[in-house]
C-alpha cells in the first residue's frame, strides 16, 4: 500500500524535544553498534527514517522505540551528530501521546503548563477533600499526648476530628481504590489502544492464537527483571532502575492493597516486615532519585543531556512523595501528631497527582508500554515465522 | 592437437590499434590466434603484405581501419576499402577461400567489438581448416 | 623590454584657471629625443568618458602611460582603472608633474625636459627591472603533482629545483599497484616520469630536504632549504646493495606501510629515483650510538658512505614556488571500534595496496598477517589465503568526530581493490560496506557496474564495529536495502582510510605565508575558477595539498600551476591576485 | 652493411605480463634468433634501472638495434627512444612488441600466450634489422593559438596565453561568450554569483588587445601540423584563413533532453522543468509556477538520463551538487516551501560540498533514495481534490516503503551529453571520440589534456562532464603546454614521412593523385615525383599505391613489414 510523505510531521515532532536529527544520512552505524538490535528491530535508523519522511502510520505501529534503553553509544559514534538515541526518547514520548486515546498526554507533552496546572488542580482537590472528610481534630496542638500510644509514637489513624481509626483507614482505602481504578482504567485502555495500533491494524499479520499465552511469560519476565536493560554496557542504570521499580511497586501494592496492615496505630519494632519493606523501597527510590538528579544536572552522560520537562516533573513529584513519606515516619516515631497530620496531607497532595497524571499520561506509562512492547514484538515475530526472503548473506 | 589457426592482422595506429589496447585494458578475453602488425594507416596496407602473409602460411588475414570519415589522414581508409575489394576478387583465382581475409572498421572506443571480431574470425577460419598455400608453394619450388 | 611594450605620454589639460599653451617644441623633443611612440596633446574629452579612454589605450596598444602637465595626478586613478581593466599593472601609470609654472620660460623649459627624461628612463628601467623576475622555480614535494609540474616547466626550458622530504621521489602513487579506472599499473605511469625527472638537465632534485625559510618579494624569493644528510654520496653509489645485506639493523619499511622490514641503510623501493641507497638516521646504530659502521667496510666504492655528514642549509633564488606536498593517510588506529592495531588481519587500504603489489612483501599474493619470532607483524607467503574479505568505506571521512569532508578517492580505490582481490582469489567472497558510492569521473560509473557484475557484494550500510572472536573477525552491519542485520565472520578487513593534510602543512603555510582552510588544506584565492592561485603572488598550490582529489585531477592541477609560473616568467610581470576592475572587488 | 647486433629485452611489468606469459622462455627463444646478441628479462623495463640496463648493454656490447617486448608502444615508445638517445644510438633503430595489452591481458592460456609473445618478438627482431637511422625534424612554432569554444574553459585558456602577449584566436559558435556557465545563476559550494567570476573574464577577453574573438563562427577546415596549422573559419558567411601553432578545444557540452524518459512526463505535465530551465528562473530572482503562484512543494529528481544504460551510461558528476545548491536557493527564496531530493547516490564529493550536504539536511530538506537500476520514480497527475497538481510515486529504499510525494514543481537534474557538433569537429581536427561522443584524451593520467594528434588539446567538459573549477584547471594546464612550446620556440615533429628513390620512379604520378594532402609534386624536368616533407604526414597511402615501390614511407618501409610478417609466421616451422 502506498503512504504519503508528510514534511509537516517534523515540526510536530519538534514539540516533543530535540530539533537537530534531520541531517542523518542513513549510514546504518547506530543500528549496527546497538547491542539490542535484531533483524526486525532495525531501530534507531528506521525510526529516524519514518520520522524524517513523516510516515505517521508506520511510526505508530512500530514498537521499536520501546526496545531501546538509551545506552547512548549510537549518539556517541554517529558520524553526523544526529542524536539517534535522543530521537528514540522523543519517539517514546510521541508514542505515549499517540497511545493515549484521550489526547491528554499529547496536551501535557506539547504544552507544559497544562501538565503543571493539572497537577496543582488535583493536589488542591486532594487537600480540600482531605480537609473536608478528615478534618484535623482541634486538640492536635493543645493536647498532643492524646494521640500518643504506649510506645510514644503517634496513632496515625486517629488524627482526624471525630473519626475513628478504622473509619480513617477505610476512607483512605476508598480513596486509594478509586484512584487505582481510575489509573488502571486509563492505562489498560491505552495499552489496548497500543495493541490495536501495533497488532490488529496490521492486516497481513497472522499468528497462531495460542502464541498469545506462550509468549505471555515474556511480559512478566521483562516487567520484573528488565532483562533487556542489562544488555547495555553501563549496568549501573539497570541496577538503579531495578531498585526504584521494586521499591515503587512495593509501596504501591502496600498502599492500595494492604493499607490496613501497613497503616496501623502501634509502632512495630524495626525488624517487622512492614518497616523493612518501607526502608527497602525508600532506599531504592532515593538511590535512583539522587543518581538521576546528579546525572541530569551534570549532563556528563549522553542520555542525560536533553531533559524534557516531563522527565523533571516525574522525578520532582517522586522525590517529594518519598521525602514526605520519610517525614511522616519520623514525626510519628518522635510523637508529633500535628506535624504527622499535615505532612501526611502534603504526602497525599504529591502522591495522588503523581499517580493520576504521571502513570497513564506521561513518562511513567513506560512501565506498562515497555514490557507490552516486548510482548507484542514477540507476537509479531511468531506471526511472520521469519524466513529471510532475500538469501543475500548467510548471516551466522 | 586441435587446429589453432594463425591470423595476421594489420591494424592502423590511430583507431584499431587503440581499440585493441582498450580491449586489453578492459581485460576482454579473445582467442590468441591473432598476430598484430601496426601500420600508420590502413591506406598503408598493400596487396603484397596480404599475399606475403598467405605465402608464409597464414590461415587468415584481418585488415582493420578507422570508420570512414574518422581517418586521422582523412582518406586512408577509403583507399584501403577499394584495394580490399580488388584483393577479394583476386585471391579467388589463387584458390584461397574469400572468407580467409576480412576488412573491419574498429574505432578507438570499440575494444569489445575487436575482441568479438577476433573470436568470430578464428571460428570461421577453424571451420575452413588450415590453409594449404604454403605446402603447394613448397612443392612447386 | 620585450617588443610588446609601448609607452604613451598624455599632456593633460591644465586645471581650470590656466590657459592652454602651445607645446609643439616639447612634443618634438619627446618624439625625437625620447622616441615615445604615442603622444596625446591636451585631449579635452579623454578623461571624462571612461570608454573613450579605454578605446584609446587599446587602439594605441599602450602598456604604460606617462601623465604629464600640471597636477596630472587628478587623472591617475581613472587611467589606472583603465589599465587594470586591460590586464596591466596599476604601476604602469607614471606622473610627470610640471608643478604650477606652466608658462614656458627659458629657465623652466630646461628642467621640464630633464623631468620628462628622468620619468621616461624610470619607466623604461622599471619595465627592465620588473622583467627580470627570477626564471627559476622551486617545487616543494615530489609526488605525481610535483613531478608533473617540474616536467611541464623544465620542458619549457626553465630551471626547476625539486625539493623532496623523503629519500626518493614518487610520493604515495609509487606505492599503488593498479590505478582506477583503467587498471593500468601505477608504476607504468609514474616510473617513466620519475626517470625523466631524474635525468632532466634542468631539474635539480634535492631529496631529504625541507624548506625552512622564504623571504624576498614575489618574483624574487630567497628560499633557505635544509638538506638533511643521506650519508651516502649519490654520485658515486653504484646501488650494488652489499651494504644493505650486511647492515645488522632491521626496522619496518614506511614505503611498504610497515608490511615488510628494511635495513637502516636501504633503497626505498627498487625503482626509486635517485636509484641510490641512503641511511635512516634514527635507525642506524652508528649515528645514534657511534657503534657498528659495517656498511663503510663492505662498500666497494671507497669514500661513498660518509657517516660524519652533517645537515646543510642552501640558499636558492626563485621567482615562483609551487607547493605540492600531498597528504597524510588517516590513522586507522584512532577509531578503536574497528580494531586496527588490535587484530592483525584488519589492514588499512595502503597496507593492502602494498600486499597486493607485485613488488610487495609476498609478490602480490594475498595472505594473512602473522607475527614472526621477534614480534613484528609480517606477511609471509605460506600463511594461508583469506576466503572472505570486507572493505569498509569512509573510515575517518564524512565523520564529524574525525574529518567531516569526503576524501573523494576512497570509493573508487575500494572498488579497484575489490577487483584486484577478485582477480587474485577468484573463489573469495568480497563485501563492500558503503554509505554513497561516489563513482563520478570519466569511466568511473562503468567501472562500478563492471565490479558489481563480477560478483562483489555492495552493502549499503556502514559497519560499526569489528571484534575478533575465535580467529574470525566478527562484523556487525545493517544491510539497509535488504532490511536485515548482518552478523558476519570475515577473514580479513580492509579499512578505506581517508586523506588528511600532511604533517608539515601547517609549518609550510606559516613559512610561505599562504592560508589554509578549517581542515588544514591550502586555500585557493578564488577556488571556483582558479584553484591553484594562493593569496601570495608567485606561490602556487597543486595536487592533494589543496584538497582530496584523484590522480588525473592532481596531474591537471600541477600543469595549471605550471601555467601560472610560465605565464609570469614569459610575460615579464607578475600578475598579483586576480586583476579585477574596481567595480568587481571581491570582499 | 654494418654487422647487425640486436638486444632484446622482455619486461615483466610487475605481474601484468609475467602472470600469463613465461617471460624467461620468451627471452630464451629470442636469444636463439639470428643477429640477437643479448636477450634479457627485467621486472620494470621502463624504470630507471631497466633503462640503465639497456644503456649499459648498448655501450658495452655496442648493440645497434634494440627490441623491447612490454606494454603498448603508444605509452612507452617515447620513453625507450629517449633511453636509446642517452646511450648514443639513433632512437629509430628500435622496435616494440606489445605483449601486455595484446597478449597477457587478453589471453588466459599461458602456453598459447607465450607462443604468441615469441612470435611477436621474432617479428619485431626481423623487422628491426631493416630499420635505418632517422633524425627528428624540429620546426619553428607559430606563437599564435586557436581556442575553439568561448565557455569558461576557452576563456581561461585564451586569457592565460594572451597575458604573455601572444595572439589568440577565439572561435565561438554562439553569438555571445560565456557558454554553459552563463546559464548558471550561482556556483556551489559557497553560492557565489556565477557572473561575479564570469563577467570580468569575458570583459577582459573581449577587450584584450591580443585576443581576436570570432562569434557565431566555426572551424571548417584544418591543414598543417603542430606549430604550423592553417585553419579556415566560417565567420558570418565570410571565410577567414588563420595561421596558428596550437589548438585548444573547449567546446563544452549540452544538457540532455529528458522527453524520451516517459515516466518523468517532461513537457506532458505542467511545472516539470529541467535544471537548466530552473537556473534561468533563478537568475530572474523568483521561483514561479506556470500559474504565477509560488510553489509550496518542490521535488528535485537526480540522475535523469545519467547512469542509465539506455541513454547516458556515465555519471554527469555535477548534478548532485547542483541539486543541493538548488535546495539551498529554494529555501532562501521560499522559506516556507518543502523541498524533496529524490536521489540514487548522493555524490557531493568536491571541496566544501559534503558540508553543503549536511547544511542542506539541517534546513529540513527531505532526502528520498530510489533504486536507479530498478523502477524509476513515476510522475502522475494528482487527483481533483489534491492541494498540488503533481504526485511522484516511488519505492523509497531507506525505509523500504512504497511512497508518493506531492509536488507543485519538479526539477529534473538532467545529465550532460556531448555537443552534436563534436562528430563534425573531431573529423576536421582528426581526434577520436569515446563511446559517449566525448573526445578521448591521450592518457587520463600521463597526459590528460593532450590528444593523439600533437598540437591539439582538449579542455573542459568536451572531454567529460566536470565542474567549473576543474574546467578552469584543465584550461590552464593546456595553456601551460602551449606556453612551454612557445617558450622553447621549436618542437620536434615525427619524421616518418615518405621519400622517393628517384632511380626507380617511372613517373606514373599515381602517388600524386593518391596523396590526401597534395604533398607530392611531379617534377616536370626530371619526370619523377618528389615529396614535400613539410606537408607530408606519413600516412603511407602512396607507398602502397606505387607500382615500382619507388616511394616508401620511412620507418614503415616495404622490407621492414614483409620481414615482420616472415618473423611472425616463422615459428610455424619449428613447432
Amino acid at each position: 500500500m502506498i503512504s504519503r510523505v508528510d514534511p509537516e510531521f517534523k515540526q510536530e515532532l519538534h514539540k516533543y524535544g530535540l530539533r537537530e536529527w534531520n541531517e542523518c544520512f542513513h549510514c546504518g552505524n547506530c543500528t549496527a553498534i546497538c547491542p539490542l538490535t535484531k533483524d526486525d528491530n532495525l531501530f534507531p535508523r528506521r525510526g529516524i527514517r519514518l520520522a524524517q519522511m513523516g510516515l505517521k502510520k508506520q511510526l505508530v505501529s512500530s514498537v521499536d522505540p520501546w526496545l531501546c534503553y538509551y545506552c547512548g553509544e549510537c549518539t556517541e559514534t554517529c558520524p553526523r551528530n544526529a542524536n539517534p538515541g535522543e530521537l528514540m526518547m522523543v519517539l517514546r514520548r510521541y508514542l505515549t501521546s499517540c497511545y493515549d486515546w484521550t489526547g491528554i498526554s499529547r496536551l501535557f507533552y506539547t504544552r507544559k503548563i497544562w501538565e503543571l496546572a493539572a497537577i496543582i488542580l488535583i493536589a488542591l482537590g486532594v487537600i480540600i477533600s482531605f480537609l473536608v472528610f478528615l478534618p484535623p481534630s482541634p486538640d492536635l496542638f493543645s493536647k498532643p499526648q492524646a494521640f500518643i500510644n504506649e510506645q510514644g509514637g503517634v496513632m496515625i489513624n486517629s488524627l482526624a476530628n471525630g473519626i475513628s481509626a478504622s473509619r480513617f483507614v477505610q476512607l483512605i482505602e476508598y480513596g486509594d481504590l478509586l484512584m487505582a481504578i481510575l489509573v488502571a482504567g486509563f492505562l489498560i485502555s491505552n495499552i489496548f489502544h497500543m495493541f490495536y495500533r501495533v497488532i490488529l491494524s496490521d492486516r497481513n499479520l497472522k499468528f497462531p492464537f495460542y502464541s498469545y499465552f506462550t509468549e505471555f511469560w515474556s511480559l512478566i519476565y521483562n516487567f520484573v527483571t528488565q532483562a533487556r536493560f542489562s544488555k547495555c554496557d553501563n549496568r549501573t542504570y539497570w541496577i538503579g532502575h531495578l531498585l526504584v521499580m521494586t521499591g515503587y511497586t512495593i509501596m504501591f501494592t502496600l498502599i492500595v492493597a494492604f493499607l490496613k496492615e501497613f497503616q496501623i496505630e502501634e509502632i512495630k519494632p524495626w525488624y517487622h516486615w512492614q518497616r523493612l519493606l518501607g526502608y527497602y523501597s525508600t532506599f531504592g527510590i532515593l538511590f535512583f532519585l539522587i543518581y538521576t538528579f546528579i546525572g541530569r544536572i551534570r549532563k556528563t552522560d549522553l542520555k542525560m543531556q536533553f531533559s524534557h520537562p516531563s522527565d523533571w516533573m516525574f522525578i520532582v513529584l517522586l522525590f517529594f512523595t518519598a521525602v514526605t513519606g520519610i517525614l511522616i515516619h519520623i514525626f510519628r516515631v518522635s510523637g508529633l501528631p500535628a506535624a504527622t497530620y499535615f505532612t501526611y496531607l502534603i504526602h497525599l497532595a504529591f502522591l495522588v497527582p503523581m499517580i493520576v497524571i504521571e502513570v497513564p499520561f506521561s513518562k511513567w506509562s513506560h512501565l506498562a508500554y515497555r514490557p507490552f512492547a516486548v510482548y507484542f514484538d514477540r507476537l509479531r515475530r511468531a506471526g511472520q515465522n521469519r524466513q529471510s526472503i532475500v538469501e543475500l548473506t548467510p548471516a551466522i | 592437437m586441435e587446429f589453432e589457426p594463425k591470423i595476421v592482422a594489420f591494424l592502423c595506429n590511430w583507431c584499431s590499434y587503440t581499440g585493441a589496447d582498450l580491449a586489453g585494458t578492459s581485460r576482454m578475453k579473445y582467442s590468441p590466434s591473432l598476430r598484430i602488425i601496426r601500420v600508420m594507416c590502413s591506406g598503408r596496407i598493400c596487396p603484397t603484405f596480404i599475399f606475403k602473409a598467405f605465402q608464409e602460411g597464414a590461415d587468415g588475414v584481418l585488415v582493420c581501419g578507422c570508420h570512414p570519415g574518422d581517418c586521422h589522414y582523412n582518406e586512408g581508409n577509403y583507399k584501403c576499402l577499394r584495394r580490399f575489394k580488388l584483393i577479394e576478387k583476386y585471391i579467388r583465382q589463387m584458390g584461397i577461400e574469400p572468407d580467409r581475409i576480412r576488412l573491419a572498421w574498429i574505432s578507438a572506443s570499440e575494444g569489445k567489438l575487436f575482441a568479438e571480431l577476433a573470436n568470430e574470425m578464428t571460428q570461421t577460419i577453424k571451420n575452413l581448416g588450415p590453409s594449404t598455400i604454403k605446402a603447394q608453394l613448397e612443392q612447386m619450388v | 623590454m620585450s617588443e610588446y611594450d609601448r609607452i604613451g605620454i598624455i599632456f593633460c589639460d591644465p586645471p581650470s584657471g590656466y590657459t592652454p599653451v602651445d607645446l609643439s617644441d616639447l612634443i618634438i623633443f619627446v618624439r625625437d629625443n625620447l622616441k615615445i611612440p604615442v603622444i596625446i596633446d591636451q585631449p579635452r574629452y579623454l578623461f571624462s568618458d571612461f570608454h573613450v579612454l579605454m578605446e584609446t589605450i587599446r587602439h594605441h596598444r599602450l602598456t604604460s602611460v606617462i601623465l604629464a602637465g600640471i597636477r596630472p595626478e587628478r587623472f591617475r586613478q581613472i587611467v589606472r582603472t583603465a589599465m587594470t581593466k586591460l590586464g596591466y599593472q596599476a604601476e604602469s601609470v607614471v606622473i610627470a608633474d610640471f608643478g604650477d609654472t606652466w608658462c614656458v620660460y627659458e629657465s623652466q623649459v630646461q628642467n621640464v625636459y630633464e623631468l620628462l627624461e628622468r620619468v621616461h628612463s624610470q619607466v623604461v628601467d622599471k619595465r627592465h627591472q620588473s622583467s627580470h623576475i627570477q626564471q627559476d622555480t622551486i617545487v616543494i614535494g615530489a609526488g605525481i603533482a610535483g613531478i608533473q609540474a617540474s616536467l611541464e616547466i623544465a620542458n619549457a626550458g626553465l630551471k626547476v629545483y625539486l625539493i623532496e622530504k623523503s629519500g626518493t621521489i614518487g610520493g604515495h602513487m609509487a606505492k599503488f599497484d593498479k590505478t582506477f579506472p583503467t587498471l593500468d599499473c601505477a608504476a607504468c605511469i609514474l616510473t617513466p616520469k620519475m626517470v625523466e625527472v631524474g635525468q632532466h638537465p634542468l631539474i635539480e632534485l634535492m631529496t631529504c630536504s625541507e624548506v625552512v625559510a622564504v623571504n624576498g618579494t614575489p618574483g624574487h624569493y630567497k628560499v633557505t632549504v635544509r638538506q638533511s644528510p643521506r650519508w651516502v654520496d649519490v654520485k658515486s653509489c653504484i646501488g650494488c646493495g652489499t651494504c644493505s645485506e650486511k647492515c645488522p639493523v632491521k626496522v619496518s619499511s614506511e614505503f611498504d606501510e610497515g608490511t615488510t622490514m628494511r635495513k637502516a641503510i636501504y633503497m626505498p623501493f627498487p625503482q626509486a629515483v635517485p636509484n641510490k641507497y641512503l641511511i635512516d638516521g634514527e635507525a642506524c646504530r652508528f649515528i645514534q650510538e657511534g657503534k657498528c659502521g659495517v656498511c663503510v667496510k663492505v662498500c666497494p666504492v671507497t669514500g661513498c658512505i660518509n657517516l660524519y655528514e652533517v645537515p646543510r642549509e642552501i640558499e636558492i633564488e626563485a621567482g615562483n614556488i609551487i607547493v605540492a606536498n600531498g597528504f597524510k593517510p588517516f590513522q586507522a588506529s584512532r577509531i578503536d571500534r574497528f580494531g586496527y592495531g588490535k587484530y592483525p588481519n584488519v589492514l588499512t587500504s595502503l597496507e593492502f595496496e602494498r600486499l597486493i603489489n607485485a613488488a610487495g612483501p609476498t609478490g602480490g599474493e594475498i595472505t594473512f598477517r602473522t607475527t614472526d619470532k621477534k614480534g613484528n607483524s609480517v606477511f609471509v607467503n605460506d600463511s594461508g589465503k583469506p576466503q572472505k574479505i570486507g572493505i569498509i568505506h569512509c573510515v575517518g571521512s564524512r565523520d564529524e568526530n574525525f574529518n567531516p569532508y569526503c576524501s573523494k578517492v576512497c570509493c573508487m580505490y575500494s572498488l579497484k581493490l575489490a577487483h584486484l582481490v577478485r582477480e587474485k582469489l577468484p573463489s573469495a567472497e568480497i563485501f563492500e560496506y558503503f554509505i554513497d558510492m561516489r563513482a563520478f569521473g570519466k569511466g568511473y560509473e562503468e567501472f562500478y557496474c563492471r565490479i558489481q557484475d563480477e560478483g562483489v557484494r555492495m552493502i549499503r550500510g556502514k559497519t560499526a564495529r569489528v571484534d575478533q572472536i575465535d580467529g574470525h573477525l566478527h562484523l556487525r552491519t545493517e544491510d539497509i536495502i535488504a532490511g536485515r542485520m548482518l552478523e558476519q565472520d570475515m577473514d580479513m578487513i580492509i579499512l578505506s582510510i581517508g586523506l588528511e593534510p600532511a604533517d608539515d602543512q601547517k609549518k609550510l603555510s606559516d613559512i610561505l605565508g599562504i592560508d589554509v582552510d578549517e581542515y588544514g588544506w591550502f586555500k585557493a584565492v578564488r577556488y571556483e575558477i582558479d584553484p591553484v592561485r594562493t593569496n601570495r603572488p608567485g606561490i602556487w598550490i597543486a595536487g592533494v595539498c589543496q584538497g582530496p582529489k584523484d590522480i588525473p585531477d592532481s596531474v591537471v592541477q600541477a600543469s595549471a600551476a605550471a601555467a601560472g609560473v610560465l605565464q609570469s616568467i614569459m610575460s615579464d610581470r607578475l600578475t598579483d591576485s586576480e586583476v579585477f576592475p574596481l567595480t568587481y572587488m571581491i570582499n | 652493411m654494418e654487422e647487425i647486433r640486436i638486444g632484446v629485452y622482455i619486461c615483466w611489468c610487475g605481474t601484468n605480463i609475467a602472470k600469463n606469459v613465461d617471460v624467461e622462455r620468451v627471452a630464451a627463444e629470442a636469444g636463439k634468433l639470428q643477429g640477437v646478441v643479448v636477450a634479457r628479462d627485467y621486472k620494470y623495463m621502463c624504470s630507471d634501472p631497466g633503462q640503465d640496463l639497456m644503456v649499459k648493454d648498448i655501450q658495452e656490447m655496442n648493440l645497434n638495434r634494440i627490441v623491447v617486448a612490454a606494454c603498448s608502444p603508444r605509452i612507452h615508445e617515447i620513453t625507450f627512444r629517449k633511453a636509446l638517445e642517452k646511450a648514443g644510438l639513433n632512437p629509430y633503430l628500435f622496435q616494440m612488441a606489445n605483449i601486455r595489452e595484446q597478449v597477457s591481458w587478453v589471453h588466459d592460456d599461458r602456453e598459447k600466450a607465450t607462443q604468441k609473445a615469441i612470435d611477436l618478438v621474432t617479428g619485431a627482431v626481423k623487422r628491426v634489422r631493416w630499420q635505418e637511422a632517422l633524425n627528428k625534424r624540429s620546426v619553428k612554432v607559430n606563437p599564435a593559438t586557436l581556442v575553439i569554444g568561448g565557455g569558461i574553459a576557452g576563456l581561461t585558456a585564451a586569457r592565460e596565453i594572451a597575458r604573455t602577449g601572444r595572439i589568440v584566436f577565439l572561435v565561438e559558435k554562439e553569438k555571445s561568450l560565456g557558454g554553459m556557465m552563463k546559464k548558471i545563476n550561482r556556483t556551489f559550494p559557497n553560492l557565489d554569483e556565477a557572473s561575479k567570476y564570469l563577467n570580468p573574464i569575458i570583459e577582459e577577453v573581449s577587450s584584450h588587445p591580443h585576443i581576436q574573438v570570432y562569434l557565431n563562427s566555426q572551424l571548417v577546415k584544418l591543414s598543417g601540423y603542430v606549430g604550423n596549422f592553417i585553419g579556415t573559419v566560417n565567420h558570418k558567411e565570410t571565410q577567414s584563413e588563420l595561421e596558428f601553432g596550437n589548438i585548444i578545444v573547449a567546446t563544452g557540452l549540452k544538457p540532455f533532453k529528458p522527453t524520451p524518459l516517459s515516466n518523468y512526463a517532461y513537457k506532458r505535465l505542467p511545472n516539470i522543468i529541467t535544471s537548466v530551465e530552473f537556473e534561468e528562473m533563478l537568475s530572474k530572482g523568483y521561483i514561479r509556477l506556470d500559474s504565477r503562484q509560488e510553489p509550496k512543494h518542490v521535488a528535485i529528481i537526480h540522475c535523469v538520463g545519467s547512469r542509465n544504460p539506455d541513454f547516458l551510461p556515465y555519471c554527469s558528476r555535477t548534478c548532485c551538487q547542483t541539486a543541493l545548491k538548488f535546495a539551498n536557493q529554494i529555501k532562501d527564496l521560499l522559506p516556507k516551501a518543502h523541498v524533496y531530493q529524490i536521489y540514487a547516490d548522493m555524490r557531493s564529493m568536491s571541496k566544501g560540498c559534503e558540508e553543503m550536504y549536511s547544511k542542506t539536511a539541517k534546513r529540513g530538506v527531505m532526502f528520498l533514495m530510489y533504486d536507479q537500476k530498478g523502477k524509476l520514480p513515476y510522475i502522475r497527475e494528482a487527483g481533483k481534490n489534491e492541494k498540488t497538481r503533481l504526485v511522484i510515486e516511488m519505492k523509497e529504499l531507506l525505509s523500504g516503503e512504497q511512497v508518493e510525494v506531492t509536488a507543485d514543481l519538479v526539477i529534473l537534474m538532467v545529465g550532460m551529453e556531448a555537443q552534436e557538433t563534436s562528430k563534425q569537429l573531431s573529423q576536421v581536427l582528426g581526434i577520436s571520440r569515446c563511446s559517449n561522443n566525448f573526445y578521448i584524451e591521450k592518457h587520463p593520467k600521463l597526459d590528460p589534456v593532450a590528444t593523439t594528434t600533437d598540437g591539439v588539446f582538449i579542455v573542459g567538459s568536451c572531454q567529460a562532464p566536470k565542474e567549473i573549477s576543474d574546467s578552469a584547471s584543465q584550461a590552464k594546464a593546456a595553456a601551460a603546454r602551449v606556453l612551454a612550446m612557445i617558450n622553447k620556440d621549436w618542437v620536434e615533429v615525427e619524421v616518418i614521412t615518405s621519400s622517393v628513390r628517384e632511380e626507380i620512379c617511372c613517373g606514373c604520378q599515381i602517388c600524386v593523385h593518391v596523396c590526401p594532402y597534395g604533398a607530392i609534386e611531379f617534377l616536370k624536368e626530371k619526370k619523377v615525383s618528389c615529396v614535400n616533407e613539410v606537408i607530408c604526414k606519413g600516412c603511407g597511402t602512396c607507398a602502397s599505391a606505387c607500382p615500382t615501390g619507388a616511394i616508401g614511407s620511412r620507418h614503415f618501409t616495404e622490407k621492414q613489414i614483409l620481414a615482420q610478417i616472415e618473423g611472425v609466421m616463422l615459428q610455424l616451422l619449428e613447432v
